[in-house]
């Protein structure tokens, strides 16, 4: 039988997976109203509320888990900046559109063989919510990945800022494989595979789409770090401001 | 002549008149017009209410809202599509709204300036939408009737759950009740502007009812919402600021205070709170996206090519 | 002897002008390490501290006439969104440097006036502010009409720009000079000038300056309204989310 | 040779060289790159600072963060001045920092988390530029020794503010005292590296000592600062986060933990957290502004142009 995990380990994993889903999908919904055609102002907010819905699921259950009585707003909007845990490349900013879909793919590619090492969890609730995140993610790495294959072989201009934001974004993508003391009891109790393992799966996925696209991987000289550890970007702070900011000017209500 | 008279009967029959069949240059206008200012009022009527999604007050009302604000981008699509069989292209229609040559429903002028004008969007605008769209289901023009159908099963969907954020809010705490009744306050007028001018005053409106366009007239149609809705205020406990307001018993109806019809045509000529913000951020979204269509273009002909090549190359 | 006012009505006449100092003084603010040349990166928050200290001033002194214990920060930080009375030109956004320059060469010519006016007022506690105001706006006055004028007569993308922001802040200028109820009880009480006397004095600071500029004025067919309702732009929330979020997040502490 | 022996008489006898001086290439060259990095940090130091102002949790503390932004910008200008006193436009020192050529204070490149961090930054970061800044004061070259005593005036005010800050924060709620402790412990070890690599490992510093520009070494500055903070830390009921600092009373001195070098030279080549945006958001403010620029200099020749054109006319 597999080792069991504390309520804090589990909690603990659960909040970085749900922060990584609420922030990427908050930041995709700045898109909204906003998109270079039609079908993605479809788009965008439809792969937002799978994020979002996901993030609700794993609150949800971390709020069980942790068992101090927290329901997903209280835990999704009061807690303080460095509580937050999220990766970093879930709140970089959205800059072009390029630079949002390669961010989306590289979340998507992460993501995709998370859930599905998820599926067979020793915990059934986490292998519930990965059933139904498995469906949705497939979607959104073939969505952004086709947007990355038409931007990175389409026009001269398209080519360039599709390799800014590969340059933008290389120092963010070590940071999802980073295993430290809670991912390695997570994974001995079997609750869900060890990130580090994930990397040739992300490859599998990104490398492929990459070619297609003419692009080059570009190999950060230093990955960026911290978020796990509530060390963020400068710009978290101003997403949390505008994502707070009912809860807190209203505390205690029901919406 | 006779093609207008055999055109009318069909109409008459209740015939749907479909994108091949002949039709008077005139319908064809109108419907071009009319299914475009409707298109037009989706896109932008996402902007008002996408201003609240970063800071929904729960994640649960923050799915919903991004799943509505989605719902509406659909709906602009069916209605583009159903445009589109009457052989004018995406483009062009974009065009005229950038431009200003075509109009989008007015109520989008106006700013949402808290959370509760989600709630109130939902309820009386929604609710307004519905009024002047249950009709258009049987329409005489096919696609545009069918488009409906989808359209309205959605927008009733997105009134109810209008009425349900005002609802909690009128039951909330005492800042949630004003904040309700303060959002009522600033959108019941715009509301019953949505129906337009009075009939008398409507340029439009007799020979869309002829052509089955339009089945009631705008006064028909205010008066319903009008009936509709203010029991379902009440209910809640808001007040509608209109002191003229009041059930006649006579006519079996409500009867309400006069328009500010020079606000209207204020806001209708581009003078509104938001009118010039609500086109450059739609300008804005459409010039900062030209790269990305240009290169969707670009990489499609690319393939294209590629599988020519191919083809020639197998053969 | 001149009349006198309520408490309620000298309070709404000193929140309007603080809301208006404060939030212009914000906008001013965000320019902060991103000016056009490293001058202006003085002299922009130079104003700004002008205007968020008179603010201050406004706000004490309104706390105190208030008569409710409520201090600066709880006036400035802790009213929902309708409450506040700013006028709209004062929460426009920056959009460019011409914008800005244009959004507070009005502001200022509104302004000096009007603190002109309250040196002499009946309180006497106002005639104190105004004095010092009155010398800190004669420099904004000076400084944003200067360049106004070099962009103006500058060089033709200036020119194009400059015409631009009188487009687009011209349905903003109405706004500033209404009266009311407040206005006209202040007025009797001679604690302050009706704003609507003060258009002459506007255009005569503004119309020197547009001559040597080469601007023409753009008259607004319709002036927006609604600030001193509390009916404000979108962009606001925006920007109380971001000015609320301490106090917001940590109630009551001292700083 | 006979000027260069000349040259370090008077540096020796403690004159000042002052611009029209005749002095050492190396010497002017030594200088420039110190007082425009000097300069460059001033100005990319606005940054994380200024990331707070909108968001400066009181008003009295928005004011004093902006007369402190606005007061770095000044620095920033003293310097540029003092620099140019040596040939250098203030132009090429900028696109020198764009390039990534010119360097600037290392610190700058930590982001600013939460409002704490404003007063680490005053309390440590404005301390430790004190240190290197008050030798500076003596430094041999006129123009520079002047600006330093200007500066150093402020920045010790600043210090002074910014450890007021962090004892509010300290004495304040459990909150408050957190957020304080967290920026001491994230904030310590990048000030410690602000004085540079270990006096073994400078590549500057005999020469500069000699030519009296620097009067300490790097290990010096370090230890001074160290001793001068710490007891202030102390005094407001802060930890630091270094398990091997301690008093020794032998050297009268404190003892403190191995720097991490590797973060230290990382940071330095660009790949500090904030690195990239830093030199984005100084990019983007220079890109944007150049219209500006260009115009203010167009408009400054039409208004010369007309001058003398009235000049003639006069004649």
């Amino acid at each position: 039988m597999a080792a069991t995990v504390s309520r804090e380990v589990l909690t603990a994993f659960l909040l970085r997976l749900a922060d990584d889903h609420l922030v990427i999908g908050h930041r995709l919904s700045e898109w909204c109203g906003h998109a270079p055609m039609l079908e993605e102002d479809l788009a965008m907010p439809n792969m937002a509320l799978d994020l979002i819905g996901q993030a609700r699921a794993l609150y949800q259950y971390a709020g069980e888990v942790e068992g101090k009585g927290r329901d997903e707003d209280q835990i999704a909007y009061l807690r303080r900046e460095r509580d937050y845990v999220n990766c970093l490349l879930a709140e970089r900013e959205n800059g072009d559109f390029a630079h949002t879909m390669l961010r989306q793919l590289y979340f998507a590619a992460f993501m995709q063989p998370l859930w599905q090492g998820m599926l067979s969890s020793s915990d059934a609730h986490l292998a519930g919510i990965a059933a139904k995140a498995e469906k949705e993610v497939a979607y959104h790495v073939r969505h952004a990945g086709e947007w990355v294959v038409r931007l990175g072989d389409g026009t001269p201009e398209s080519t360039r800022r599709m390799r800014a934001a590969v340059d933008a974004l290389a120092p963010y993508v070590d940071e999802l494989f980073e295993s430290d003391d809670v991912t390695a009891a997570i994974v001995k109790a079997g609750i869900a595979p060890d990130p580090a393992t994930l990397r040739p799966s992300f490859e599998a996925i990104v490398g492929p789409i990459f070619a297609e696209a003419g692009l080059e991987w570009v190999e950060a000289s230093y990955g960026q770090t911290g978020g796990r550890q509530g060390r963020h970007g400068e710009a978290l702070g101003y997403l949390l401001a505008d994502l707070q900011h009912m809860q807190r000017t209203y505390p205690g209500m029901v919406w | 002549e006779a093609f207008l008279v055999a055109f009318q009967a069909r109409i008459d029959a209740e015939e749907k008149i479909e994108p091949n069949d002949p039709m008077p240059e005139g319908y064809r206008r109108t419907l071009i017009r009319q299914i475009g200012q409707h298109a037009h009022s989706e896109i932008v009527g996402m902007l008002p209410e996408g201003n609240w999604i970063t800071r929904a007050p729960s994640l649960r009302r923050k799915a919903a809202l991004l799943a509505k604000v989605q719902d509406e981008g659909g709906h602009g699509l069916y209605l583009y599509s159903a445009a589109e069989t009457l052989g004018v292209s995406r483009e062009e229609m974009t065009e005229e709204l950038l431009s200003g040559k075509a109009k989008y429903s007015s109520i989008f002028n106006y700013p949402t300036l808290t959370w509760a004008d989600i709630g109130a969007i939902g309820w009386l605008v929604d609710g307004a939408a519905i009024m002047n769209q249950i009709p258009l289901c049987r329409c005489s023009y096919g696609p545009y009737a069918r488009a409906m159908i989808r359209v309205c099963k959605e927008e009733s969907f997105h009134q109810r759950q209008g009425y349900e954020i005002m609802m909690t809010l009128a039951r909330g705490a005492p800042e949630q009740k004003e904040m309700a009744q303060d959002a009522l306050n600033r959108w019941w007028w715009p509301s019953l502007m949505m129906f337009g001018p009075h009939d008398a005053d409507s340029q439009h409106g007799d020979q869309s009812m002829k052509w089955k366009i339009k089945r009631f007239t705008n006064d028909e149609l205010r008066q319903k919402f009008v009936d509709a809705t203010v029991p379902q205020g009440e209910f809640i406990g808001l007040t509608f600021p209109d002191p003229e307001l009041k059930w006649n018993e006579e006519k079996g109806a409500y009867d309400f205070g006069a328009i500010d019809w020079d606000e209207f045509w204020r806001v209708v000529k581009g003078h509104g709170p938001m009118n010039r913000e609500r086109l450059a951020a739609r300008q804005k979204a459409w010039d900062d996206g030209a790269w990305v269509r240009e290169a969707a273009l670009a990489h499609a002909e690319k393939r294209k090519a590629r599988r020519e090549a191919a083809k020639m190359a197998a053969e």
